[in-house]
């Protein structure tokens, strides 16, 4: 069986491609998207990519939270669609209220594009499976606006169950409450994340491949499901 | 300004007395007379904005063209080459079908006023440009001169130029792999920010800036046209600011990035449906240059309905509307029956699109408001008949005096002891201008499009451009001042010989060359002498080297009252690299592999790092040029490249062979462990400009092999030393641990902007 | 034809990078006694109509569910004064 | 320990992006009769004393230099009510 992601294209969107790319690399079939249409046409996952939808306007993800292409794809996700939201994708996620908290200017007031270290501290959801858990991966972050903040009893929550899916490691880049640098929902099926792991799939154009495990954990529990 | 009186066709006629603010709008007396004659009449109030617009030095080139000429005259036979100067931007063949098309530009004037806004305008001008010839962008440099580092204006000008440079970039999602960072006081007033960008194609899909085909529609879209920026760049860029600040300051314009992504994805579906016979980017004198560039291109006429184009503030007048350079527009050329489809994909990405016109058979361009003609002119005469000037040029007489203020040992003191050239090595690693720039460069997306290869801190930033093949493209940029201010011939040709090598040293075969002149005022004559020399020298060197001038900029009048700034050639230099898994990066990461130094070394001093750091000396005559040798040094770092007989390349320039070893140490973790061949003195090894050098890894098991090939094609190499530990030692002078280097080297940036 | 004005600010508990950095700027440029920044956006909507309360309800709205995020921020919606 | 509101705006003839953003939105999410939208900047500044006139004059010039670019932006300086 042939795993189709879909990958969603909202005016905006730069790394779309790229996650197309990853999706292809990792063995599956890439599916483009587009904001404007309802239907996903029966894609077994979808990636929300980076980049900065309506130019980050107003808030991060908060005008494409809107678009047609999520009100399916936020539909689906409450039924246990498989969807990972990369940087600008994660904002959208918060934005939609899919996952808990927001995504808010960096402290140090910079964007900031630098090759990242994490832990990967939840290998049971649908995107990170083909981890060990607490592996260590290098993977590039590039964001103005990727530091998670939530109340405190937000914060308990997520660590509590086991939802903090990745944690920064070495440098805190931009400010993240206790270092988190993505997310789950409580089951598991819809994670955000502000690096890039899709730009770590092939040694000559990234710091690495440790991103890839993202896009082949979603395929083995597609095709294990 | 509508309500007033409108100054129709008819009208001028009727009133040839008519006051007319020609001056104000920066025509000289004689260049108002010449369009009087022109039109055997008074222009009208539109006739007069365009005229004055694309009449401005900016837009006209008329001090610079009598010299520019020679990049077209003397511009070596090349099959590589497409498209030539006078397009937006030059084309170069790269193989497999694939065609690139490059060009550097300067955003300097607006970015000292409004450093975050006029930078970032200056990359979504140049990604236009680009955009404009049927390539699909897919990088971008800046090449950036800032004044004195610690200099409290330098703090207002360099984060917003960054900040904007990236803001509008990385919205755009175009990976920034490289540029550069010089500070100088002589830029204090005029910081430079040059902006480079390249963009991708096959051979089939050029396109060209011109109308044609009687009946054809004249579609603009983008962004509505408001009232910023009327004549910004262009009447902002050609007159010199006084101490006080620019006499004219017409309004800022705002970028915004979101638009223009939008604008680069619709022109490229428009392009991939074949749906555009002629294409032009709105930039500088906005729609004056537009209509009147296409039309003038093009075979037959033009006619505007100036009514019809989209307002953002509906109070406009005509002579706004045409001198307006608001942003994100473009105007295409589409015949009638492809225009219905050509606005359904505009409107599929939001992006507004009206037909403002068409091509007709006669030879004017005429524009309409609300029926009435208020333009009637032949379009050369607008956009490619303006005035030239063969503007007087001499030789400063300071000039020698310059010169022969060399920096010798008896007139700089120079370091002897082991513990003075460590402490020398230091102080120029910890120098803004050497010091690293990841402060800058962090803001940067450069992994966006997933094809980045290499990027800053490299000797070039090198593009995969086809995934299949792994063909790719390298490109650097490089100019000195320093050294252009001693000799301008030189110093140009050095730029040249420093960008080329950068690109070889990747792997990277040079093809072709895009250049940004920055001088001071052309009503200088010195300054117009410097301006001559450098296109000359940088003529003569494109000859030998076979790299010829596809396109560029220039940008004239950088000076605050009678001072102009260092000139300051930047030149880009395109190289083709078949398999992008063959590039060679700069850091030594392999311990025990050995290091070789490519090339002679001579005492050469004049306008280094080391004079400027040490004793803030500028005099003397910078290094010689060897373009055979450059040429022959660029064959070997490709073919060692090519057969996988080094590890790492580094190429020597400011801070000569300290700073090189400095950068492929620290990039790579490595020491260094050097000794100084028999007979050299090691201040000269270490701190000399010399040209036509390189540093290489050889892995041991290809020494042989490459020490052959050097020697046979006569190439000198010197084992210098191996990769080894975590120091820099200068065997039997002084060592430096890699610690304290890198402490030295990093903390520069942030310690200076926080 | 009214002008509606809705100011958009980070939640007291959130920490406020950009007010901050102001903040510690002020000093440094020679303004001394302000204690504390806190940096927000303001918007500025040109009515169509009058500002009557069903305008505003919808305005309400529009803040609380697309201006703001009320995860992290709060706002205040207000007519503007003709006068001014 | 008054409490002042700097707000600071895109000239009009400036091009306003963000608001344009938002107002191309609204009609979409269902807010119609909402003709034009700037998006600006609010400033609160917290004050150890009173908001008297130096204070005042002296906040202004900070706003002239420093809060607002006046290249591209007007600014306006008020002091909130207590009540609010
Ligand atoms: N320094 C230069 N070297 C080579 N070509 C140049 C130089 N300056 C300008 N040109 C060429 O002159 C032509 C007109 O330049 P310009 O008006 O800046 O183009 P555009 O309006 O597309 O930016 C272009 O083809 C440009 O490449
Ligand atoms: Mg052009």
């Amino acid at each position: 069986m042939t795993v189709r992601v879909g990958v969603v294209t909202f005016p905006g969107s730069l790394d779309d491609r790229d996650a197309q790319r990853a999706v292809r690399l990792a063995g599956a079939e890439p599916v483009a998207l587009w904001h404007r249409d309802k239907d996903i046409h029966q894609v077994d996952a979808v990636v929300l990519p980076g980049g900065f939808s309506y130019g980050d306007y107003l808030r991060c993800g908060a005008i494409s939270r809107f678009s047609p292409v999520m009100d399916t794809v936020i539909a689906q996700a409450r039924d246990g669609m498989p969807v990972l939201g990369i940087c600008n994708g994660f904002q959208v996620l918060c934005e939609s209220h899919l996952l808990p908290g927001a995504l808010t200017r960096n402290d140090s007031l910079h964007f900031v594009c630098r090759d990242q270290k994490l832990r990967i501290e939840n290998a049971g959801t649908a995107w990170t499976s083909d981890y060990a858990q607490d592996q260590e991966i290098t993977v590039p972050l590039k964001n103005g606006e990727g530091r998670f903040v939530a109340d405190e009893h937000t914060l308990d929550a997520l660590e509590a169950e086991g939802r903090v899916v990745a944690r920064y490691l070495d440098v805190n880049p931009n400010g993240s409450y206790r270092d988190i640098a993505g997310i789950s929902n409580a089951a598991g099926n819809v994670v955000g994340l502000m690096p890039h792991p899709e730009h770590a799939v092939e040694p000559l154009t990234g710091p690495g491949t440790e991103g890839l495990g993202f896009f082949t954990s979603i395929l083995r529990k597609l095709v294990n499901a | 300004m509508s309500q007033k009186h409108l100054d129709t066709v008819s009208h001028a006629a009727e009133t040839p007395d008519a006051e007319q603010p020609w001056a104000e709008l920066g025509l000289k007396q004689d260049e108002y007379q010449r369009i009087r004659d022109i039109l055997g009449r008074r222009p009208t109030g539109a006739e007069l904005a365009m005229y004055s617009v694309m009449w401005s030095e900016h837009c006209s080139y008329k001090s610079s063209k009598v010299h520019l000429k020679q990049f077209g005259e003397k511009a070596p036979a090349s099959d590589a080459m497409l498209v030539g100067i006078g397009e937006n931007a030059g084309v170069v063949d790269v193989g497999q079908g694939y065609a690139v098309t490059f060009k550097v530009e300067s955003h300097n004037h607006p970015s000292y006023i409004e450093p975050y806004q006029g930078a970032a305008t200056g990359i979504g001008g140049i990604v236009r440009d680009i955009l404009a010839m049927g390539a699909r962008p897919v990088a971008v440099m800046d090449p950036l001169r800032f004044g004195a580092a610690d200099h409290p204006d330098t703090k207002r000008v360099l984060p917003g130029v960054v900040a904007g440079i990236g803001g509008y970039g990385n919205c755009l999602g175009l990976p920034n792999i490289g540029g550069e960072i010089v500070f100088d006081p002589c830029y204090q007033g005029n910081p430079l920010v040059n902006a480079l960008c390249v963009g991708v194609m096959k051979h089939e899909d050029i396109h060209l800036a011109k109308a044609s085909g009687a009946g054809n529609q004249v579609i603009l879209y983008g962004a509505r046209t408001g009232g910023d920026g009327i004549g910004g760049v262009s009447v902002l860029a050609s007159e010199t600011f006084s101490d006080s600040g620019p006499a004219k300051r017409p309004a800022v314009q705002v970028g915004d990035p979101f638009q223009e992504k939008l604008l680069i994805e619709c022109t490229l579906e428009v392009f991939a449906e074949k749906l555009v016979v002629g294409i032009q980017d709105l930039g500088g004198a906005g729609l004056s240059c537009a209509t009147s560039e296409l039309a003038s291109a093009g075979s037959g006429g033009m006619r505007v309905e100036l009514d019809r184009v989209p307002l953002r503030d509906a109070t406009l007048s005509p002579e706004e509307i045409l001198m307006s350079e608001s942003q994100e527009r473009m105007c295409a050329i589409v015949e009638p029956g492809k225009v219905a489809r050509f606005l359904e994909i505009c409107e599929k990405w939001d992006v507004i699109a009206t037909v403002i016109g068409e091509v007709t058979d006669g030879e004017r361009l005429e524009i309409f408001w609300h029926g009435e003609q208020v333009v009637d002119v032949p379009p050369r005469t607008v956009a490619h008949e303006g005035p030239t000037y063969q503007r007087p040029y001499a030789r400063p007489d300071w000039q020698d005096e310059l010169q022969a203020d060399a920096p010798t040992a008896e007139r700089l003191k120079r370091p002897v002891s082991g513990d003075e050239l460590k402490a020398a090595l230091l102080t120029l690693a910890a120098h803004p201008n050497q010091a690293d720039k990841s402060w800058v460069t962090s803001q940067y997306d450069r992994y966006v499009l997933g094809n980045t290869v290499l990027a800053q801190p490299e000797d070039s930033g090198m593009i995969r451009i086809d995934e299949e093949t792994n063909l790719g493209v390298a490109i650097a940029t490089d100019g000195n001042g320093r050294y252009a201010k001693l000799d301008p011939y030189t110093g140009a040709q050095l730029a040249l010989a420093e960008a080329y090598r950068n690109v070889a040293a990747t792997g990277a075969k040079p093809l072709a060359v895009t250049d940004c002149l920055n001088f001071g005022s052309p009503e200088d004559p010195a300054v117009m002498w410097q301006f001559a020399e450098a296109c000359r020298g940088l003529a003569d060197a494109c000859q030998v080297l076979g790299t010829p001038v596809t396109g560029g900029n220039v940008s004239l009048y950088n000076q605050t009252g009678e001072t102009a700034i260092h000139p300051t050639p930047v030149v880009g230099v395109l190289g083709v690299i078949d398999d992008v898994n063959r590039r060679t990066p700069m850091a030594f990461a392999e311990e025990g592999q050995l290091i070789y130094l490519l090339g002679d070394t001579e005492d050469e001093l004049g306008g280094s790092a080391w004079a400027q750091v040490a004793h803030d000396h500028l005099g003397g005559l910078p290094p010689k040029v060897d373009l055979e040798r450059e040429r022959l040094l660029g064959e070997i770092l490709i073919a060692a490249s090519r057969d996988g007989m080094i590890d790492a390349a580094h190429d020597l320039s400011d801070g000569g062979l300290a700073q090189a070893l400095v950068e492929s140490c620290l990039k790579g973790g490595r020491g260094a462990r050097i000794v100084v061949p028999q007979g050299t003195d090691p201040f000269v090894l270490l701190f000399s400009e010399s040209a036509g050098r390189a540093i290489v890894a050889v892995p041991r098991s290809e020494e042989l092999r490459f020490t052959d090939m050097c020697g046979a094609r006569g190439l000198p190499a010197a084992r210098i030393g191996v990769v080894d530990g975590d120091s820099i030692e200068i065997q039997g002078h002084f060592s430096v641990a890699l610690d304290e280097l890198r402490t030295a080297h990093l903390e520069t940036f942030p310690a200076l902007l926080g | 034809m009214a002008r509606v004005v809705v100011d958009v600010m980070l939640k007291p508990e959130i920490l406020d990078p950009q007010g901050q950095a102001v903040q510690r700027a002020l000093p440094r440029l020679g303004f001394a006694g302000i204690s504390d920044v806190r940096q927000g956006k303001r918007f500025e909507l040109e009515l169509d109509g009058p500002a009557d309360e069903a305008t505003l309800a919808r305005i309400r709205e529009a803040a609380e569910t697309f201006l703001a995020n009320t995860v992290i921020e709060d706002f205040t919606v207000r007519v503007e004064e003709e006068a001014k």
